[in-house]
């Protein structure tokens, strides 16, 4: 165990798996030498060579069908996409063919890609360095979407998703690389030593995808969140003193619809929270599943607080940001329903 | 917002002096239209013979003039000439003519298949035949194929069973990819030959990920692609240009420009203003651009990026000039956009008449083999095509099972929508 | 008033949008001299010139970014992409540019393209062909979403498009484009001729974006629809003699909530049906908004009937499609909870 | 789903019998890494005055040559020599110099406002301010221009206000761009001067669509474009460079090559297989070189490039070759990727100070007015800061008002979910 941050603990798996497994390669914009804008791939150039980390053109669909490409050689490619604002271009290579080859070519072909980057606000990104764009991958059959919430879970889950067969987009919380962040924008940083989850296992492990993570019991009201959102409910919780049962999804592709259902049965009461725009968003989905299975037990109106149906602006990051006060906010007026 | 406005004065320079012209758009047009004389006249084909081969270890700054040329082997007399002539055995060129001539029976048979209603859907490779041929027989049968549509010979050339290809075309029982694609969009592991994507163009680049995979793997395999030369204007094609220069990947980059893409004529996609080999010139790789209807042609200059690209001297990019000869699918009907009578006056010949014509120079082939062989290649599809609508059509027989449908979509144990939706479904 | 079928009355809507206005200007993969793999834009460049109507290259980022380009200069782009399966190329121009340069330019610069692309399935295109990518653009801020499903309201609506000073996507559900279609693949083809919306006026008129068309009225459910689905749906209702209230929502963006609200409040009962895979698809933020905004009103949960979540393969078409046989099944099983 | 093997059984031809060397992959590495002394050995500059120059109606086949050439006008003696030697007088010379200056001083104080915490983000464009000042003041006024973010300079030579610039680093109350956008996003229809994109690359396909609808509309104006070396390898790049030649629209494609994206040499976006002006050639474009320090080459490639544009002979392709001497962006600290010595030893000199010796070889500038226009560039900027503040910054001060965040997605009255949001914010 060693205390780690985000990026220590994503850094520290990509040395466990490309120790392990020499088919594992890494490249993407300024990851070799210079080890990624975020150092989420620092030393790894020094330590594997040149040609198992390197940069690569400014081409996010070359990136992509390159990876592919390697995968269906038999390699296991893990990517960078420098922020996820900027995946769209590779949006052709992932949906028609990432998420597709498997199908198409009846199960003979494989495309074991995992796509990196970062993802959503609170670093003054403006509204191209802060997008949460989890839903678009969510609908589309074929990948897998993956979002942690911790160091540890930061590493064992993109073991998990590099050693899966499928292609993965794993979606890192910028702001959580390092420390856990509960939305207040004036507090001080805080570190990720002294979280119990910013203590990591130097070896091999892994979270499995699929499996929900229960951060808090409680039984007024089921949160079901992921990312950054974590952080800022268990917070809302807190400030709140309403009793939720705050539930990290983890991947939402497999999703963890046993743990979702029986925490709401349980609750009868239900509230989503995620950084991207409301409309179509995932938490749209979680809704749907939510009021149909359990419908007969819910007691109050689903929720959703999510960011704005705006892009993310510049000036007004905390404006846009679900923060505590608007999830709490949304804690309350769900008791009183 | 109070006064913004105010500090946003630009104080404009006073105007240009200048007499202008009112600019227009210009929109390239096909030489002739229908109910015009076809005109391929701006075409030039260089004498066979005559484009330059440099050595294989000649460095790209030194071959520009490649690109604008037209290697060429098979002279009007049938005589292989200059020094791209290739030296290969009349068995293996009686091979090629054997594969070409499998193919074109074979598109017409499936292409008659859909017109009586046993598929919805297929597309011929005829006139272009020699393209995928001679590739196919130079390469080795490890090296990889990263295929477009109008490959099918590909397959004949690894010696695929055609029982295969047709159950796919009639999406019944026995098709490898259970239904699920459309007709022609073949894929087989075995074969090396990568699942052919709907999505025009995406092979291109991940074909170079793939050579970069076994560069990195110090592997001694190397892999091909093509793209049409209308698919060339994808964003892909530039990746795949800029990854092959960069890494140096051990790949062979085809463009078969076949003048059409559906109704659009190559102008569209910018031919008339360069040869789409020139493409390559820009990213510094090197390019040839190639008769496509010349097997020996196509054959040599596979050969050579084949030795380039072993020998750690990276990608190669070749343009196949041909021409398309009949309609882009079974869904199109060329009369509608292009002269009636341009197949007759297309300059460029037909492959298997100009590789059968050689062969019967060197007396290593007659009429009397040839329309045997003609036979033995209906009576091989015919037969074929009965043993695989004794398995089923799209309409009637035997289909794979409809489960099938909710598998393959990801590994592993299915997830709880899976399991949701295959109950709702019913299995 | 002419009787057109779906193709004739968005050819006619070119027609009347390039006379009225030059600065329509139509372009994409062979809409040019040969008028368009489905005939939409047949006979344009002949009447108005290679200039006003012309053939593009295979490069859907290419076309999209154009379009932009001219619409920034002040023209209204109306453009084709040959099938919705191959939009995903020009994601990030759609995404990342169309939707966001109002925006981000404070209102200054505008992108009043319009992107036609025909969708959906229903006539064995195979998994390349058939794809229904509508939540993906509802999920992007900035774009508006319009999606008809008869003649009349095809060149309507398409007028609206185009004379809307935001970027729309505008998806023809393909299988419409001859005549109406109820998802009986084994009946024999029915034209427009005599279906009301098949009378079509020859000038001028717009449908407006937002407002959804209650095709049938009803009060056992709801059910809210659209392209394809509206008529597979009317049949379903049909020949199960429920008194369904049937939604054609017209535009998912900009979304007629209040026809929604006032359905559902009187319904109780709500059903969702589109051809798109069900997961993330706009079915969940129908469900999602209806759930909260008519909670106490529902009797029943909310049902969703969509296209499975796999591809869309080729043999098996009418497997995945959803047709009048599975909606009507839904349509009982909600009426018996 | 029974025999579906069965049938697929290829029958392999023998294996190849070569001797097969293993692939590697090459990944290329700039000359010096940190630690190491920087190497521009590499870099060939010919002599000012050897290029030669074309006539404006010259077919573009005619001029390959240019793409691995440089264009230099500007000598180690400071004076204008050559064929591209453009005919412009000492006040527009002189007017570009002071642009230079101005935003040389901007830069420098906008960087340090950053570090001062007073806003999020800047970036510099030291070293490569000749490339948007003389290409802004060949342009028209009434010219578009569709900019990457490192040409700044280009509102300078419209006489943009700067304090307009500064309200935008600081997202304060008068920002035009309420807010919105990350420091260095200009934008302002009024200069003509496109949104710049935080995504790579976009702005320049979007530039062909603004010239193809002028030339549609029978205009006269024309526009121009600037993308970085390492966004070169968009796919948008080959978008425009298609539609521009297939179209022949009234366009300038102006690529920035200042050597570094981020980290990444411009070897990973293929700079060192070939000149990026190269890529232009692939497609048929003119394609010209230029020394992207000398201010008077600039304008002279951007003269060229113009009168081919306004006379319908199309767009032109210009590599900038120039020097990023400073980090990427205030979140870069280059001393970690490149040679620390880098910046001292690069060959290609710093533009304003190349312009001002040629100007004071003509006898037109001198030492004490140069300093004079220093400290007013240093002043002015100072002032204009202080006015910028005095209305605030991106920590404190005036704001825009929240409630614009909900305003310009979409036209018209706003829809259910806008008014509901609204109405949730408290507005
Ligand atoms: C991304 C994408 N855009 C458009 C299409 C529709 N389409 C299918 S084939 C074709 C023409 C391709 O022409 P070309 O590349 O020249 O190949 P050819 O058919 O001549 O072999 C088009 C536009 C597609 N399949 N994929
Ligand atoms: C589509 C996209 N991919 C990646 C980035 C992140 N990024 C911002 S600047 C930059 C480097 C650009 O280098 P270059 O084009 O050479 O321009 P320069 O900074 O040198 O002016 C990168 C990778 C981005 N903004 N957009
Ligand atoms: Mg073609
Ligand atoms: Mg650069």
């Amino acid at each position: 165990m060693t205390t780690m941050n985000m990026i220590q603990a994503i850094n520290s798996a990509h040395v466990t798996l490309m120790e392990k497994d020499p088919k594992v390669v890494v490249f993407g914009e300024d990851v070799g030498y210079f080890g990624g804008v975020f150092r989420a791939t620092e030393g790894l150039q020094q330590k594997f060579g040149v040609t198992r980390c390197f940069d690569a053109p400014i081409a996010e669909a070359g990136i992509v069908a390159a990876a592919i490409g390697m995968g269906v050689y038999g390699m296991r490619p893990l990517i960078e996409i420098q922020f996820a604002d900027y995946i769209y271009p590779a949006m052709d290579q992932l949906t028609s063919e990432a998420a597709r080859i498997r199908y198409r070519s009846g199960g003979e072909f494989l495309a074991p890609i995992t796509v990196r980057t970062p993802y959503g606000g609170g670093i003054f990104g403006g509204q191209t360095h802060s997008q949460s764009p989890e839903a678009l991958f969510a609908h589309v059959v074929g990948l897998k979407v993956v979002i942690p919430s911790t160091p540890y879970d930061a590493k064992g889950l993109l073991i998990a998703s590099v050693e899966d067969d499928d292609p993965v987009i794993f979606l890192e919380p910028k702001r959580l690389y390092t420390g856990p962040f509960e939305g207040h924008s004036t507090d001080g940083v805080k570190t990720w030593a002294g979280h119990p989850a910013g203590e990591v296992p130097d070896g091999h492990y892994i979270v499995p995808l699929g499996k929900a993570n229960v951060v808090r019991e409680g039984s007024a009201m089921t949160v079901l969140c992921y990312g950054t959102m974590v952080h800022v409910c268990l917070a809302a919780a807190r400030e709140t003193g309403i009793d939720c049962e705050v539930v990290d999804l983890r991947s939402i592709t497999p999703l963890d619809v046993d743990t979702i259902l029986t925490s709401v049965n349980k609750t009868g009461r239900c509230l989503i929270v995620h950084e991207a725009t409301l409309t179509a968003g995932f938490g749209a989905e979680l809704a749907a599943i939510v009021q149909q299975e359990c419908f007969y037990n819910l007691e109050a109106p689903i929720d959703r607080v999510t960011g704005w149906d705006t892009p993310y602006p510049h000036v007004f990051e905390w404006e846009y940001f679900p923060g505590p006060a608007r999830v709490g906010a949304a804690m309350k007026k769900m008791m009183e329903a | 917002m109070s006064d913004r406005g105010k500090t946003a004065k630009a104080a404009k320079a006073e105007p240009a002096k200048r007499n202008s012209i009112p600019l227009k758009l210009r929109v390239p047009e096909p030489p002739a239209r229908p109910g015009q004389a076809a005109d391929f006249s701006h075409i030039k084909l260089p004498a066979a013979g005559v484009t330059r081969r440099p050595d294989v270890a000649s460095q790209p700054a030194e071959m520009h003039d490649l690109a604008y040329g037209l290697v060429r082997v098979l002279n009007e007399k049938g005589e292989a000439v200059g020094p791209w002539a290739p030296k290969i055995d009349a068995d293996l060129m009686r091979r090629g003519l054997r594969i070409m001539m499998m193919t074109r029976a074979y598109d017409d048979r499936m292409y008659k298949a859909q017109r009586q209603g046993k598929t919805s859907f297929y597309m011929k490779s005829t006139g272009e035949e020699a393209v995928p041929t001679a590739a196919g027989l130079a390469l080795d049968d490890t090296d990889m194929l990263f295929p477009a549509y109008r490959q099918q010979a590909l397959l004949f050339a690894r010696n695929w069973p055609m029982l295969d290809m047709m159950n796919q075309i009639y999406s019944n029982a026995h098709d490898r990819l259970k239904g699920r694609q459309l007709p022609v969009m073949y894929s087989s592991k075995e074969a090396g030959f990568f699942t052919i994507s709907g999505n025009l163009a995406t092979q291109f680049s991940q074909a170079v990920g793939w050579a970069m995979a076994s560069a990195i793997m110090g592997d001694t395999r190397i892999c091909a692609t093509w793209i049409g030369d209308g698919s060339t204007a994808e964003g892909d094609f530039h990746h795949a240009c800029t990854f092959a220069a960069v890494y140096k990947a051990p790949v062979i980059l085809n463009i078969v420009n076949n003048q059409w893409a559906i109704s659009s004529f190559q102008g569209i996609a910018g031919g008339t203003e360069a040869p789409f080999a020139a493409r390559g010139v820009g990213y510094g790789l090197p390019a040839l651009r190639v008769d496509g209807n010349d097997f020996l042609a196509v054959y040599a200059a596979t050969q050579w990026a084949i030795e380039r690209a072993r020998s750690n001297q990276g990608a190669t990019l070749i343009e196949h000039f041909t021409y398309r000869m009949e309609g882009h699918s079974t869904s199109d009907d060329p009369t509608r956009y292009r002269a009636a009578d341009e197949r007759q006056k297309w300059p460029g010949g037909d492959p298997i008449e100009r590789l059968k014509q050689h062969l019967i120079k060197l007396g290593e082939w007659d009429e009397t083999r040839h329309t045997a062989q003609q036979e033995e290649m209906e009576k091989l599809v015919k037969d074929t095509q009965r043993q695989a609508e004794a398995i089923g059509t799209l309409q009637a027989g035997q289909k794979p099972s409809p489960k099938t449908m909710f598998e393959d979509i990801y590994g592993g144990e299915p997830d709880w929508r899976m399991r949701k939706q295959r109950q709702q479904f019913g299995i």
